[in-house]
C-alpha cells in the first residue's frame, strides 16, 4: 500500500487550497461535524431552495483528508437536488468503507467520480471517519434546518 | 545495562515479542500503553496452565496457591511504592477506576457543599471529570492551578489557590499530554500545611520513576498497570490506611462482605473492602512479575535512559526546521508532543505509521490543557525501556518524509 | 462430541492445560471459576505478542489492530446472547461490576423512595448488596421471593409480590449455590406486566445454557467471562439500546469523553459511554475466543453434556448413606449442594482435596439462601465441560474415604 | 504429607467430644469469633478472678480442626494467669503459622505441648485460622470484658 495512494496529489492540493471554504451568511441549514478522536471541527453551510442545493460552504479546521473531502464534496453538491446529495453519499460511503454500493443513477456517475481520490482511506480505516465527516454534516443538516445540530464520527 | 548506569535497549528490546513479530516497528506511544516483555506474557500464561483457580474462598491447594499469588503481588506492589503496609495497596482495573473509587468513597463521604478540589491544568480526563461529577453533585467548587508559559507547573499560583476550603489537591505526577514532571513533594508539603490530602496520579510516573510515597509524603498514588509494562485490567490504588479504613465500599457483591443478610450487610476490612467480585487475578500476578521486570532491569537506570533519551529527542527534534516542541518547564520526562508546521497531526502520524513509527496524534485525554495551549491536537512521541537513539532518529528521518510530502 | 450429543470429556480435558499440570485433579469448581482452554490462554498470550497497543485513539496500525480485535469481541458476545445489536453490549470487569453498574446508572436515575426491587432468596451475593446499598440510598424497599420446600423458585410467590410499584426485578438464571434453573421467561412474562424492568444474573448460566435475551425478553443480561472459560477481568453488561441510551456515565474519565472543559463534559454514546479509561483489552479478546470455543463444542452439546452428568451426579450422590443433596427444585443444572452427616463440610473438602478432588465448601457468596435452608456451610461440587462420570465417581470415592476417617 | 497429620487421633475425638463445651451462666468475658470462610461461629466465655482464669468454656458449631482447637485450648487455659494464656497464644500462633516461636517459661511448655497434635495445620494454610479462631476469641473477651465483642478470621 503506497501512501501516495492515499495522498494523491489532487487530495494535497483540495487540502491545501480548499474550494468554497467560509461561511454563507444566510444558510437555509447549516451543521457541525465534530471528529474527537483528533479534535477537527468543521461546519457545513447550505442554501436550499425547494429541494435544490443552490449554494454550499463549509469553515473549520481538518486533517488533509477531511479538508480535502469538504472541498471535494461541496464542489459536487452544488446544485444538486437532496435526493442526488443523498445517493452521492451513499455511493461514496459504499467506496471509502468497503461497502455493497447502491446502484446510482447515471447522471450522477461523474460526480461520484470525482470523488474517487478520496477512496484511498479504505485501506486506512481509522481514517476513514475523516473523509465521511463532511457528509455526515450535510446529513444533519439537511434533517435539521437552519437550527445547527452537531454531529459526531466517533 | 550498560557502562554509563543506562540500559542497553537493544537488548531490551528482545525480552518484547512484539519487536520481533513486527520488523522495523518503532514504538513510541508508550504513554498510551506499553509493551510486554515475554516475563509477563508468560507469567500470565503460567499462572493459567498451572495454579489457575478462584481465590480467598476456596479450601483445596489449587486455590490456596492461586490466593497466594494474588496476595503476595500486593507485597510487590507495595515495596514499588514503597508503601508502609500491603494492606494499603487495592487492586482496580486502571488509573481511571483508582480515581473514581476515591471520589466516591472518600469524596462523597467527606466533601460538603462549598469544599474546593484544587487540580491543575496539566491533568488527564481521568484525573478531571470524576472531581467534576463530584462537584456537581455535591456542590463544591473545582479549581485549576495553571502551567507558566514554559509548560511548568506555576507552583506559586498552585499555593495561591489553596484555601481554607482546600480538602484535597489531585495532581499529576507526570503530565501525559507535553511531559511536564511535577513536584509532589513540594505540592504535598503545602497540602500538609493546609491540612488537605494529595492524590498523586502515577500513571506516567510509576513506569519510569522510582517513587517513594512515603517521601512523597501524599495520602493517595494511583497508577495503571498496562503503562508499567503489565497486562490490561490491573490498576493500583494506594491510600494511607486509615483513610481505607474510614472509606464505604464502592462496588458491592461478594468477596467483599463479612454478613449478608436481606435486612443489612456487613463490609470486610480494606483492601477487601474495595475488591468486589472476582478480581482480575491474572491480571494482578502479571503486574507483579511486570514490576518486579521493572526492579530487575533497575530503577534509577530506567530513569537515567529516559532522561538521556529525552535529552536527545528534545535535541534532535528542536533542530528539525517546521518542528515546534511544546514546552514542559524546567524538567521534561519520556514525552515529547510537538507540531510539525502545515501538516496536521492526524496526517503526521499516519505517514509516520507508513514509515514504522507508532505515536500519538490528539489531544491525548487532556482536553483543557490542549485549550490552554491553543491546540487542537498534537503528535506526541512517548518512550520505553526498549527505545533507543535509533528510534528518534527513525522519528526525525519520518518526520522529513512527511514534510518532503506535504511541502 | 459423541454419538449420543454429548462432549468426549476426555478430548476436552486435553485442551486445558491445568489438568496436564496438574496430574490426578478432579476439578468441581467451575461454579466458582471455570479452567481455561489453551485457545483462550493463546490468544491472550498471542494479542500481546503480536498486536496489542492501546485502542480507540491510536492512528498507526498496531492501534487499529488492536481496536479491530476489542470491537470484533464485542460481535462475539452479541452473538452468544444473540442480542439485536452489538453497540448494546458493555464490556467491565465481572458480573459484580455489571450489577453496580446497573444500579449506579439505572437504579440511581429512575427509582424513587418507595419504589420495589424484587429479587429472590436465590441470589448470589452480587444480586443483593448492590440492591441493598441502592435501597438504603433512595429509600426504595427490596422485597425478596421465596424458594418453595424443594429448592425451586416459587413462580406463584413471585407473581404475589409484585405490585404496583415494582420497577425492577433482578434474578439469577441459575443459582450458584444450589443449582436451581430459574424460569427467566415466564418472570419476563410477569414483569412485561407489570411495566417492570428485568435483570437476569446469567453468571451460572452462560457457561452452560444457550442464551437468547429476546428469547428470554428480559432488558439486562449479565455474566462474568471467567466462568464461561474465558480470562479473568472481563464481564459483560447487556442492555436494550433504549436503556442504555437513557442512562448517565457510571466511572468517568478518558475514552468516554465527547468534550471536555473544566467547566463541563460531554459523554460518548453508548457502550463507550460506560467504559472509562482504559479497558482490559487482552481480557476481553481473551473472552471472545472463550466464548468462540463454547460455541464449536456445541453449546447445545454442553447442555446435554452438564444435564447428563447432573443427573448421574444426583443419582450418585443420593445413594450414599450419610449424604444429603440440597434440593434445588424441579430442574437442576450443573451444580450439587451437598452435607455430609457428621463431617463439617470444610473437614470434608479438605480430605476431599488431598484425594485431588476440588470443590468448594462455605456459604458460596448466598449467605441468605444458606441462612433460609438453615444451613451455615454446604459442600458444592460444580462441572464444566471437561468434566465426565470418572469425576464424579471420585468425589464419591473420596467422600467414603472421609466418612470412614470421621465415622 | 499424610492427612493423618491433620487430623490426628486426638483431634478427631476432640472434635467429636469437645470438652468444657457449653455455656457460663455469669462470665465476667466472653466474645464471639467468627469465620466467615466457612461460616463457623463460636462463643467463648471465661470467668477470670484477680489475674487468674477460673473457668473457661465455648459453644457454637465448628469444624473438626476449630472444635478440637477450641477443646483443648479450654483445657490447658483453665488455671491459668491472662499472662501465661498470653503466652501460650504467642507459642501456638507461631506453631501452626510457622513463625518464630517466642521463648516459653518452663512450667508453660507441658501445656504447649498439649497443642502440638494442632501443628498439622501449618501445612495447610486455609485451616490456620480454623486453629487460630477460639485463641482470638479468648484475646478478644479479654480484652473487651463482659460486652461480647465479635472477632473475624478473615
Ligand atoms: C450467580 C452468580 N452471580 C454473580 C457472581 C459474581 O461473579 P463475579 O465474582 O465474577 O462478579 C457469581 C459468581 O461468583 C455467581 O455465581
Ligand atoms: C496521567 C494519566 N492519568 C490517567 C490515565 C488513565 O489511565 P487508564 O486509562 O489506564 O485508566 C492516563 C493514561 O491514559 C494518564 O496518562
Amino acid at each position: 500500500m503506497d501512501l501516495r495512494d492515499l495522498y494523491q496529489d489532487i487530495i494535497l492540493d483540495h487540502g491545501r487550497h480548499p474550494r468554497n471554504f467560509g461561511k454563507l451568511e444566510h444558510p437555509s441549514h447549516f451543521a457541525h461535524g465534530h471528529n474527537p478522536l483528533c479534535g477537527d471541527k468543521i461546519t457545513v453551510y447550505l442554501t436550499v431552495a425547494g429541494d435544490r442545493i443552490e449554494d454550499v460552504k463549509f469553515e473549520g479546521r481538518g486533517c488533509a483528508i477531511s479538508t480535502a473531502s469538504s472541498s471535494l464534496m461541496t464542489e459536487v453538491l452544488k446544485g444538486k437536488t437532496i435526493a442526488d446529495a443523498n445517493q452521492l453519499f451513499r455511493s461514496f460511503h459504499a467506496k471509502v468503507t468497503g461497502g455493497a454500493a447502491p446502484p446510482l443513477s447515471e447522471a450522477l456517475e461523474e460526480d461520484a467520480d470525482r470523488l474517487d481520490p478520496l477512496t484511498g482511506v479504505k485501506a486506512y480505516p481509522v481514517r476513514v471517519k475523516c473523509a465521511t465527516l463532511p457528509w455526515h454534516a450535510v446529513q444533519a443538516a439537511l434533517e435539521e434546518g437552519a437550527v445547527g445540530k452537531t454531529v459526531k464520527t466517533e | 545495562m550498560t557502562g554509563n548506569g543506562r540500559l542497553d535497549a537493544r537488548e531490551v528490546r528482545r525480552d518484547f515479542p512484539i519487536f520481533e513479530n513486527n520488523p522495523g516497528l518503532v514504538f513510541l506511544d508508550s504513554g498510551a500503553s506499553a509493551q510486554k516483555p515475554r516475563q509477563v506474557i508468560d507469567a500470565v500464561a503460567e499462572f493459567y496452565r498451572r495454579d489457575y483457580a478462584n481465590i480467598h474462598r476456596g479450601v483445596y491447594r489449587l486455590s490456596a496457591r492461586s490466593t497466594e499469588l494474588y496476595e503476595a503481588a500486593r507485597e510487590t506492589v507495595r515495596r514499588f511504592l514503597n508503601a508502609p503496609d500491603a494492606r494499603e495497596i487495592v487492586f482496580v482495573r486502571n488509573a481511571t477506576e483508582a480515581i473514581n473509587l476515591v471520589a466516591a468513597a472518600w469524596g462523597a463521604t467527606f466533601l460538603r457543599s462549598g469544599d474546593e478540589i484544587l487540580i491543575t491544568e496539566l491533568e488527564h480526563h481521568a484525573n478531571i471529570v470524576p472531581w467534576q461529577m463530584l462537584r456537581d453533585r455535591l456542590g463544591c467548587r473545582l479549581v485549576v492551578a495553571p502551567i507558566d508559559e514554559t509548560g511548568g507547573l506555576d507552583l506559586a499560583a498552585l499555593e495561591a489557590r489553596i484555601g481554607p476550603r482546600t480538602r484535597l489537591i489531585a495532581v499529576t505526577h507526570l503530565a501525559n499530554a507535553i511531559g511536564t514532571l511535577v513536584p509532589v513533594e513540594s505540592i504535598a508539603r503545602l497540602a500538609r500545611k493546609a491540612g488537605a490530602k494529595l492524590l498523586v496520579d502515577g500513571s506516567q510516573a510509576a513506569p519510569r520513576l522510582p517513587v517513594d510515597v512515603q517521601a512523597i509524603g501524599c495520602d493517595f498514588y494511583v497508577f495503571t498497570g498496562h503503562k508499567t509494562y503489565g497486562p490490561t485490567g490491573a490498576g493500583v490504588l494506594w491510600a494511607r490506611r486509615e483513610l481505607l479504613e474510614s472509606m464505604p465500599p464502592y462496588q458491592t457483591g461478594g468477596d467483599m462482605i463479612l454478613e449478608v443478610t436481606f435486612e443489612k450487610t456487613t463490609f470486610q476490612e480494606p483492601p477487601a473492602r474495595f475488591e468486589a467480585g472476582t478480581p482480575d487475578i491474572a491480571a494482578v500476578v502479571g503486574l507483579a512479575r511486570a514490576l518486579e521486570y521493572i526492579e530487575s532491569l533497575g530503577r534509577s537506570a530506567v530513569l537515567a535512559h529516559e532522561e538521556a533519551l529525552t535529552g536527545y529527542g528534545v535535541d534532535r527534534l528542536s533542530s528539525m526546521p517546521g518542528v515546534r516542541l511544546v514546552g514542559a518547564g524546567q524538567r521534561r520526562l519520556a514525552i515529547l508532543s510537538f507540531e510539525v508546521e502545515g501538516i496536521h497531526p492526524h496526517d503526521l502520524a499516519t505517514v509516520l505509521d507508513r514509515n514504522g513509527v507508532a505515536v500519538r496524534a490528539g489531544h491525548h485525554c487532556a482536553q483543557p490543557l490542549m485549550e490552554k495551549l491553543g491546540l487542537a491536537a498534537t503528535t506526541r512521541a512517548s518512550l520505553g525501556v526498549y527505545n533507543d537513539e535509533s528510534d528518534i532518529d527513525a522519528l526525525g528521518a519520518a518526520i522529513r518524509d512527511a514534510q518532503r510530502m506535504f511541502g
